[in-house]
């Protein structure tokens, strides 16, 4: 659907973990709208300093309440600044922009023959709740393995938990769950012979990995990308990935991020280059 | 209601505000905030002869009250732009300017001449100054022999209104414009992005694959105004004046500098309805000041 | 602890932080909130061979993440400095660098023998890019061939570092770099400040009496940075990077670009503690990143 | 006194009438450094827009305490960002700045003899307050003239009155006091035989007016004047009034309304030029 500008007025707003916030905004039209996948631009100063808005994906949508949450990290100065809302301000943001995940039902995705697995990095979790709770709602919770640094970095774990998710965890420096990286987890899963169909979210590195792995065990796979985004609306071109060309006589064309995607099939994706 | 209307070399518009190449993407992009009928003008991303994929990423960075871009002309082609991306704009009445680069001479002849055979496109808005392409680009906009070439090579293969796009990467921007007023053109743009660079401390290098971008945004507004009004001054022909217009006010003092229209870059992607913003301030504006006709405001900063 | 000392054309500075001329006065006005002793260098307001009074107001503007100004190089006239203002800064040990400024080659000329006589003195910044004055200033900074002879000019009357600080209103900076290295300077500053204006849209007036400013302060940092990597490449003087650096990490992105030595203008007067807090941001940068010496970073952002 | 920064506390902050705010501020070592007449400068923003501080008087200075009061007009950017600011938050200022108004017994100015005329305009009143606390604590409080356009501009009257203060008004529109101008109050001055000491701040034409009348009756008179700022340290030169050089040869100079000022006496100045 057609994306709007809201004056999002903030219910609440929290520090979940260090420097991990997690806010709500009440937004009807805007949650009505919205589906598990997609992201907003977040206005995150009222002057020209810092310019940009900021994309951040929507980590849970609630039409009936009319509210959106977003989880983000603070890494710079825009999140910093976001950070500083209070409860009760506004905040401008305009949305929903790109295309979300596919969802069961969707093509290409059975509803229930296969299993979904969740593959998060860090914040990348964020756009992954609204896709477990669309799965959850169909009886097909699926798999979450998420991957982090430390314990520190790990969020929103239970929030898939309580929708049913079986969840799987993985620390680089063993703090929390399995002692290594997330993809690591990928030797134990329970499948129960059932499909898998792979939908991630992290750090570059960590995609490219899934999507090997996922090629070559030919399981689906889809993948969120990030890239700096000018408008957020496809009018700018900075956001563009690599991907392949269904012209005749091209091997590879600039995709935009924030509008063909930013989710992509990774078999869509040039991974080397 | 002030009379809005102006007449930029030829190309009439309904009010002074279009969009700025390269930030408004075709226009539909911006339907959801914006009544397309309701600009003056609306100016595409610049197109070439043939479909380019532009430069590698990043190709954006934040600055102070701006932003670089290197995006490097990524855009479907000419033909594709008149197939696919000119026919949804067609019925809404309201003008197409195509922004044109070429490579060579040549080109921009080859562009203006496909161009010149489409009904659907309005005005031509020659780029002789982009920052982030290796060939053409900002060498046609530096040397006032170029930039006469370019205008009259375009001139020679139309008769739609030709505007010429000044880069402010110049000594003397004056001197520019006075080549291209002689060289046939109806009007000049100006500015298009000054040429910038940012660095990651952390990795210790530039931040855009392409090291060097185009610096836009409030941060440039000074300068732009700054050669707006010495353009005004030293050409007769009418200026489409851009460089940081973010709100209504900004415009004015475009248009106060001496530009009979503005457009609005950057602006687009902090507010999605900047222009509409930009149109509706400057209706309150000369409402307010009991103006007849936005034309009394145009050069009015000059003594 | 990395060590900071730089040498910048013969003048050797004990870390890389010096201030912009023009932007601390003639030293002491910082002293409540600066340790003189600890800065590199320090640069002191504009002189020129007379005494001036400068333009009239307003003189000022404030711009998006920048300022305009339009002092017009008010300044006592470099008796009155040699008299009244360099004995304070004598006895701390810190090399002044004295900014001069002619309306002739002659001018220039007198200025630096006048300079050379004084012990007090340890280097000379040559200002040929003042845009708010109406003689000499931007004309010799926009021309290769006068900035040349206003550096043989100076160069014939000192052994004094000369550092010759270039405008960056021109086409190609590098040209204008490599005609002052030619003539015989010792280093290079750049950026001075890029002309603007702002309009006053309430009485539809230039906001600065002189209408034209030049532009300083965060918003031009990009195209400082660019030019600074730019000359770096062309030449191989010392270049003593300045435009828009706020912060530690500002003067390392310079550093990173090819500077030697940074100058801090603007943001003295958004935080009279600035060049400190840059001082020891370098310092701690050093430290966090394992340096033995700042000349590890000069020029890192370059392949 | 040297200038400092100080990173003061907001005690209270209250709009006292449409559009004009109070601001008291915990900073002990500032308001035992301060006099009557100087300022500070004002950081209105963390981030580079807008950029520079913004100067504003001291209105009441209490060293007991440890604390400034300012009094401001919401007139544009700087100041809106400012009205912002909640009791509680930290703002960066520095000063004290500039050199203050004449104070009773300094050179020229008798303590007793005379009787000081507060002449203020609109928002002018802002640093006349402390001066008139410091007549005021030598017995001789004086008399306020206070003029504005309409009712809405008279403000901190009262604390004046409390502080023994005769307070004399004028409203052009004649919502309040006498219907005209400031100057017009002159008329029915109080004055039983003592010579008048006026200190004026406001609009440059009632500043000049005053001047001229001060000129006419042959009275002391000091101007508090205003220019666009730079750094309020005398570094940059932005701040410059025109006046009577000192040096032989010359008419006139550009003195430094920060540093020199923003207090001179009035024939000191260069009115028309
Ligand atoms: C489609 C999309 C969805 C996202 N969803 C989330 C989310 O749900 N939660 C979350 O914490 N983060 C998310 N991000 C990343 C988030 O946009 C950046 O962390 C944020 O822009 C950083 O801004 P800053 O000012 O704090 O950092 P700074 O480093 O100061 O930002 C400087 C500039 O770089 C850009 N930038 C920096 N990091 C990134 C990045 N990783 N991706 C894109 N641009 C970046 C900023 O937008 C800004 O223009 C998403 C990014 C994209 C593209
Ligand atoms: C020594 C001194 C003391 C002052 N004391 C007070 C006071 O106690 N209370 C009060 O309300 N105001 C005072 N002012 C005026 C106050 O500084 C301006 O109203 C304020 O800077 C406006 O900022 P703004 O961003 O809201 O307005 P804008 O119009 O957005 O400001 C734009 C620019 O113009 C400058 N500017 C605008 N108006 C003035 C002005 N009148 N004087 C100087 N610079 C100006 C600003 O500093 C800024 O750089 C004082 C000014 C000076 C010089
Ligand atoms: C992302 C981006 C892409 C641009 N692409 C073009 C382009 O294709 N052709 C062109 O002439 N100018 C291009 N420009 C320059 C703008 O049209 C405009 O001249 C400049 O951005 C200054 O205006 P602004 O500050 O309002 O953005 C581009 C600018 C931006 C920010
Ligand atoms: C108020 C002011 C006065 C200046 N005066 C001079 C001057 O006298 N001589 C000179 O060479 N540069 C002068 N400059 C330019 C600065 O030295 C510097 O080159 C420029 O401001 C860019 O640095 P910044 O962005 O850090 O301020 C002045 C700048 C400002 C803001
Ligand atoms: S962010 Fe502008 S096209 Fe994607
Ligand atoms: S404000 Fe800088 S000298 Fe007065």
């Amino acid at each position: 659907m057609q994306p709007l500008i809201h004056q999002a007025t903030v219910l609440n707003h929290i520090e979940v973990k260090k420097d991990i916030f997690r806010i709500q905004l009440v937004a009807p039209e805007l949650a009505r709208r919205s589906r598990p996948g997609q992201f907003l631009q977040v206005r995150v100063s009222a002057t020209y300093d810092p310019l940009l808005p900021r994309p951040i994906s929507l980590h849970h949508i609630d039409p009936h309440e009319g509210t959106v949450t977003l989880l983000y990290h603070r890494v710079g100065r825009g999140t910093a600044l976001l950070a500083q809302c209070k409860a009760g301000e506004k905040i401008e943001i305009w949305g929903p922009l790109g295309r979300g995940w596919s969802l069961p039902g969707d093509k290409n995705v059975p509803a229930q023959s296969v299993v979904p697995i969740y593959v998060a990095g860090g914040i990348g979790i964020a756009p992954l709740l609204p896709l477990a709770e669309a799965w959850s709602s169909v009886g097909n919770p699926g798999i979450l393995l998420c991957g982090g640094r430390c314990e520190e970095q790990l969020v929103a774990v239970d929030d898939f938990r309580t929708r049913g998710v079986f969840v799987d965890l993985a620390t680089e420096d063993g703090s929390c769950g399995h002692y290594g990286r997330v993809t690591d987890l990928f030797d134990t899963l329970p499948l129960q012979g059932r499909q898998p169909i792979l939908y991630t979210c992290g750090p570059m590195g960590m995609l490219k990995a899934i999507h090997e792995l996922a090629t070559d065990k030919g399981w689906l796979c889809q993948v969120s990308l990030e890239e700096r985004m000018g408008c957020g609306l496809g009018a700018c071109l900075s956001c563009v990935c690599k991907t392949k060309a269904e012209q005749e006589g091209k091997v590879w064309t600039h995709s935009k991020i924030c509008t063909d995607g930013p989710v992509f099939w990774s078999k869509e994706v040039i991974w080397d280059g | 209601m002030a009379d809005l209307a102006v007449n930029l070399g030829g190309l009439a518009m309904k009010n002074p505000v279009t969009t700025a190449s390269g930030t408004f993407g075709f226009g539909v992009e911006f339907e959801p905030f914006v009544d397309l009928r309701r600009l003056g003008a609306i100016v595409v991303k610049g197109t070439t002869l043939e479909g380019r994929e532009g430069n590698a990423t990043p190709r954006m960075a934040e600055t102070a009250a701006g932003m670089l871009n290197a995006i490097g002309l990524q855009n479907p082609g000419i033909e594709a732009f008149i197939k696919n991306h000119l026919p949804p704009l067609e019925p809404l009445g309201t003008p197409v300017i195509v922004n044109i680069s070429g490579n060579t001479l040549e080109e921009y002849g080859d562009l203006t001449a496909i161009i010149d055979q489409c009904a659907g496109i309005a005005a031509i808005e020659v780029n002789i100054s982009c920052p982030n392409v290796k060939q053409g680009g900002i060498q046609f906009g530096t040397s006032p022999c170029m930039a006469a070439d370019v205008t009259k090579m375009v001139r020679k293969h139309t008769n739609k209104p030709v505007i010429v796009k000044l880069s402010p990467n110049v000594t003397d921007i004056t001197e520019m414009a006075r080549a291209v007023e002689d060289a046939g053109a109806d009007a000049v743009a100006l500015i298009n992005t000054l040429l910038g660079m940012a660095i990651d401390v952390e990795r210790r290098r530039p931040q855009l694959a392409n090291t060097f971008g185009g610096l836009s945004g409030p941060a440039v507004k000074p300068v732009a105004l700054r050669m707006v009004y010495q353009v005004y001054k030293a050409v007769s022909l009418p200026i489409l004046g851009m460089g940081g217009i973010m709100s209504s006010r900004d415009a004015l003092e475009f248009i106060m500098a001496g530009a009979t229209a503005v457009a609005v870059g950057t602006a687009n992607f902090t507010n999605p309805r900047a222009t509409m913003d930009i149109v509706e301030g400057i209706e309150s504006f000369c409402e307010r000041e009991g103006l007849s006709s936005i034309q009394e405001l145009i050069g009015a900063a000059h003594t």
